[in-house]
């Protein structure tokens, strides 16, 4: 047993931290955030000469044969600095390919995910805002042996930077009537719409599909995967929003503790009052929980998969949780600062309402841990 | 004890109520010239400065018939009872204990007809909203006052043509909350730069205010040199039930049951579940209970007590209530909360409220200090 | 409009405040309570020349022909300092009979427990603890014009120590089918048990009732009085405990206030941290809002009858959460002492557990006032 | 990363479970010899003390191996590992660390054995649980210290036959935290008086004990004069991952499970509930947090990590999930928590948990003035 990181991985973590502190620090997160499309094409493609992209998959399609804790140590620090990319999206699309694809599928689509000259990403939820297979409405008409797909995917993560869609549909009524498709952005009644948000450092849009054309090669795997694919790649969802959102409390934590070491009244510090100094402790005890649940719940997916689905929906009910208290004493603690635009906390507090709403937040997980265990 | 209104107020109410259904159109049906013929009504009725004396063109209106003023106008969705929130809210009061007869008769027209638009300098960099505090240098000279320094979060600082501005006159005073004066100083003199501050949702309402060389004449001082703190504190002292911290929660809280009604949780509506009933309740009853601190300190209030620390309770139980309600909403809305819309913007902008009236901190402080008379930390 | 006291009000407040600290100051409610009866027949007896017993009752039977909003001033202070007595429970059950009661009841009944010469109680609830009507399982056998009971009442206040139990039962399934009974304690098959418990100035206990006639003399109001009186009643016994639990809390905010004022750390009062302070504002403005709703909640009673239910569920329902978290708080903040026998904050934890359950927790009554906020 | 046990460890985990089906009788089978015999029988095994070195008696267990053998203990509702919990946890690593040959001859074999029964005298009378601030005196007199004063919230003083004693041997030391020394002293000592501390639950556990001119041979210290601090933080660092912490969470989290399901809420089932069921989840999540923390923590002392603060987050956590975990109890008794039984016991025990080991604010700052390094109020 050893609960703590090696070596390399502690050497991946100082590589990726500096070159986020570098590359991209909060003025120039700012630049790209205000920006049309909400990344940097240049990062992007440092990104993967630096191997991010690929992480996670075999090395005979261009990846790097790493697991998804190396991955968390990644999204940890694109979490601290807010760092805006389609690198969860892409690793998310990726891993549906990776885990669920024909040999053919991978062939075609994993070599430009993890060279970064393609961008992915999942199209799962339906109108109906709910993350379970059931909620999954699109159905698909058959069509000799295509089916047809018609219909909006909504909340789909950097929708307009991807290039392919995983589009979660059904053919039935059944848990395994759902299959996922493989959809290129190019392909003719695909197209795109933006989401307004408040947190420009992470796009949101709607996919319309109309009269789309699922060919056999297009279906992923080959056929239809049934309920559980889907649960699998929200699960991936949860973790990784729940990864980044420890870097996001960690960001919110040491911006509010400088702030409480050098804002002064009545000439000591504020960090003296228990009424600041309790809540930041608060902030600190839920990191490293968030950590412990966040590091068991990635190592479950190689080491124990049958407790992946309950230690993810735990790392993320409490991630959900904690990052949105973050933001709010984080917001809070600052006094009147904290609520302008120019001061980052604001940053920050944008993106603690997106990672807790978004695969989940705590209640559907708590929901989810309540089941798993026995209740 | 008694909850009943008398006849007068109830026939006070009636009239209100009759006068809304006649005068205010719904929310969506008011155009840009809705606002000034409603202010002009309201003027009319003299319900701009209602609970302020006749002989100062107030409508003499009694603090009950206030708060049932404040309360329909509320329910039904009214803006604000005249333009200039700042000017009616502490620089009519102040003028009316403190003014000159040249002061009053300069200002309070426009306060009432609604032409003037204040601001108010309290806050400076590194001060906090401590008014003791307070560094803004005005020294004299010969008959006028020449300030260097600066304000900060001056709400509306950029469109305001005066500012109710407090300085420091004196710096040996013997205490800190002496030595204080202040100047009714239009924002168009010499000398004075106001940089704008965008807040978290991209608006611009305050501003960092920067004073340079600003000479004032000595007869814009409102109240004795040295007696600010007294003339502040006057205004405040105006209506201190914390009433009116309610009015705005019970208008929220309708909306967010209307929010729950239509809303699912876990692929069920959102009202078989038995945690968002709960929540929703607990903050009706705490808003029942806001509602009703408040009525019992404009009892004592209308009974002669001096008001103290009562609003405290009211904006502690305020502050303590908007951010959990807009994170309900925010869990009601489930992927919804990631976009745009009313309670995204809330839950943004609830801070600037939070914050503002003194934070729950600071009103915690105030309670256990003034009320249970614990030592300062 | 006057949300105040009247002066004869204060002065009633002032005449009870004086007898209970003069009289039964907390070393004389330890005696009490440890004592095999649990209240004092002397001082039960001085309560009822004060007029306490019979203080909302009509002046013709013995009564002071006062209000609930009177009765909210003495429970008040009677919860302040711990006060044991049947004060509540007979107080309930006059209540009962002079609501519902007929001519020849009222008259046999209210002087005696107007002038305390008669303990009562209300026995309402079966082995299934839920506070609605449908909850009531005793049913009765019809014999002649009489009725028949059996069976048992849990959770009876003051058991032991009353003369006549006012006992919910019911003849038939439908609402209309609930009754109340006047049963006499000497009459034949019933017996009580005390109910241990850890607050000893409450005593609880069962009610056995074994083939029990209920002859139509004792048939309160000489009819089925229908769910509708029951859950009147329990109106009126939370109304009484969150009335009683403002006391509690005031009690525990003043002996932790002079507490956090007299213990010095590191030369300094604990007051001084806002760890401390933060806590005791918030049981400040707890209190501040228990007042208000319980004030209001007591003025419904005669001014806008319709308005109670609705009323007298947010004053239970904030009584039990802030008379809880007031106990826990008190506690935690006196540290080991608090934790001891003989610091009074032990006797005040025990009572806040007491007034959280009885008559309705929290999350009885929110679910109430959901209800009735059309949720 | 890597949380599966290694071989030998699964083979020592089995050893234990096996250890305890032949040997640990259910709860109602255990008879007043029962503790007696189950502690001769790890005592062979030489599981008490089973992670102190060979040489001295112990098992020579690693960290890992040791929080195995606790955590199935635990499991199987086993009482402690061994009976003298003080003794073991504070005297003998301490003693192992700074003991004497005499020393050690004296008092480790009864510790190993369950024959001592040790007391520790930390706290004092205004002083709280700072070491730093303590004041009973020691004045060396010939070959003896005089002791003078009092300790308080001694556990077990009563029934103890030593006291693990810190005494202040120098007054004028340059830092409070010198001039603390340790005396190993038995409690039939001349002038040792002890004053039984009745608890909230109506038990005799605390103890106030004065010292009146109470003689005890220099030969008794612990360590150098004036080195007290050391000896006791070296006692402290024995095991301090925090882990203990969540084992006895996952015990209570099953019974609270248990009642649930045999609960009734608003008269239907308790787990038809979703805030019942999102509480009780939360609970499970934070206990798993806690678990985990402890293995972290674990990880990085095995690597040789000092260990410093850490276990005050599972301590803190502990002591916010206690209290709120028997008021969702004492919830679902419904009426039933007005009278006894074991929730009831300790919805008020559970204060005496939470403080004992340093209140929640005290976790508080010493997490935000060591961690995070905010300045001491």
């Amino acid at each position: 047993m050893d609960f703590g990181f090696s070596e390399d991985q502690e050497m991946l973590r100082d590589q990726v931290r500096k070159f986020l502190d570098d590359q991209c620090p909060l003025p120039q997160v700012r630049t790209i955030a205000a920006g049309p499309q909400g990344y940097s094409p240049d990062l992007w493609k440092q990104l993967s000469e630096l191997g991010w992209l690929g992480l996670t998959l075999p090395e005979e399609y261009g990846g790097v044969g790493l697991d998804w804790v190396d991955l968390v140590i990644i999204l940890e620090e694109t979490g601290r600095t807010l760092f805006p990319s389609p690198l969860v999206s892409t690793t998310l699309a990726a891993t549906a390919i990776n885990a669920y694809g024909t040999a053919a599928q991978r062939q075609q689509w994993l070599p430009g995910l993890a060279s970064g000259s393609h961008i992915g990403t999942l199209a799962l939820l339906d109108e109906i805002d709910f993350l379970s297979p059931e909620a999954i409405r699109m159905t698909a008409t058959s069509s000799g042996d295509s089916y047809r797909l018609s219909g909006q995917k909504r909340f789909v993560q950097d929708a307009s930077a991807a290039d392919v869609f995983i589009v979660a549909f059904r053919s039935g009524a059944a848990d395994s009537d759902i299959g996922l498709a493989i959809v290129p952005a190019q392909q003719s009644g695909v197209s795109v719409e933006d989401t307004p948000g408040w947190d420009r450092t992470k796009r949101t849009g709607v996919l319309t599909l109309e009269d789309v054309e699922i060919s056999p090669d297009a279906l992923l795997g080959g056929t239809m995967l049934g309920a559980h694919a889907v649960e699998t790649l929200v699960d991936r969802g949860a973790l990784a929003v729940a990864a980044e959102a420890i870097g996001v409390c960690e960001g919110i934590l040491s911006l509010t503790s400088q702030y409480a070491l050098d804002r002064k009244q009545f000439g000591s510090p504020i960090g003296r009052y228990q009424g600041v100094k309790h809540p930041l402790a608060e902030m600190y005890v839920d990191i490293e929980c968030m950590k412990s649940l966040v590091y068991y719940a990635a190592w479950t997916l190689q080491g124990e998969p049958d407790e992946a689905p309950a230690a993810i929906a735990k790392a993320k009910a409490y991630a959900s949780e904690s990052v949105c208290s973050a933001g709010v004493n984080g917001v809070q603690l600052h006094g009147a600062i904290g609520y302008t635009d120019e001061y980052d906390m604001q940053l920050f507090i944008k993106r603690s309402k997106w990672s807790r709403a978004t695969y989940g937040d705590e209640d559907f997980h708590y929901d989810r841990v309540a089941t798993f265990g026995g209740l | 004890m008694d909850f009943d209104f008398t006849e007068k107020e109830q026939a006070f109410r009636a009239e209100v109520k009759q006068f809304i259904a006649d005068n205010l159109p719904p929310p969506e049906q008011r155009d840009e010239n809705f606002e000034q013929q409603w202010h002009a009504k309201l003027g009319e009725k003299k319900w701009i400065g209602f609970s302020w004396p006749r002989e100062h063109g107030g409508g003499g209106g009694t603090l009950i018939e206030q708060f049932i003023l404040k309360e329909e106008m509320s329910k039904a969705m009214a803006p604000d009872l005249g333009s200039d929130f700042m000017g009616l809210t502490w620089v009519g009061p102040a003028l009316i204990r403190h003014g000159t007869e040249e002061q009053k008769k300069e200002f309070m027209p426009d306060l009432l007809n609604c032409r003037s638009s204040w601001c108010t300098g309290y806050s400076e960099p590194d001060v906090g909203s401590d008014l003791g505090s307070l560094k803004l240098r005005a020294v004299r000279d010969g008959d006028d006052y020449v300030i260097n320094g600066s304000k900060i979060w001056t709400t509306k600082a950029h469109v305001a043509k005066y500012i109710f501005l407090t300085v420091r006159t004196n710096p040996e005073a013997e205490s800190r909350y002496r030595g204080i004066s202040v100047l009714l100083t239009p924002m168009n003199t010499p000398g004075i730069e106001v940089r704008p501050i965008v807040n978290i949702v991209g608006l611009h309402h305050f501003n960092q205010v920067f004073f340079t060389d600003v000479r004032v004449p000595v007869s814009a001082r409102l109240g004795a040199e040295g007696e600010g703190w007294k003339v502040v504190m006057g205004a405040l002292a105006n209506e201190r039930s914390g009433i009116s911290e309610s009015t705005g929660m019970e208008r929220h809280l309708e909306k967010l049951k209307d929010l729950a009604r239509k809303s699912f949780k876990g692929g069920k509506p959102a009202l078989e579940d038995a945690e968002v009933r709960r929540k929703i309740a607990r903050f009706e009853t705490q808003i029942a209970a806001m509602r009703l601190n408040g009525l019992r300190n404009l009892t004592k209030q209308i009974k002669g007590a001096q008001p103290s620390s009562e609003t405290s309770v009211n904006k502690l139980l305020r502050g303590k209530l908007e951010i959990p309600m807009s994170d309900l909403a925010m869990g009601l809305l489930g992927n919804e909360a990631t976009g745009m819309g009313e309670w995204q913007h809330d839950s943004f902008n609830f801070h600037g409220t939070v914050i503002g009236g003194g934070s729950p901190n600071i009103q915690r402080n105030i309670i256990a200090e003034r009320v249970l008379g614990l030592p300062k930390d």
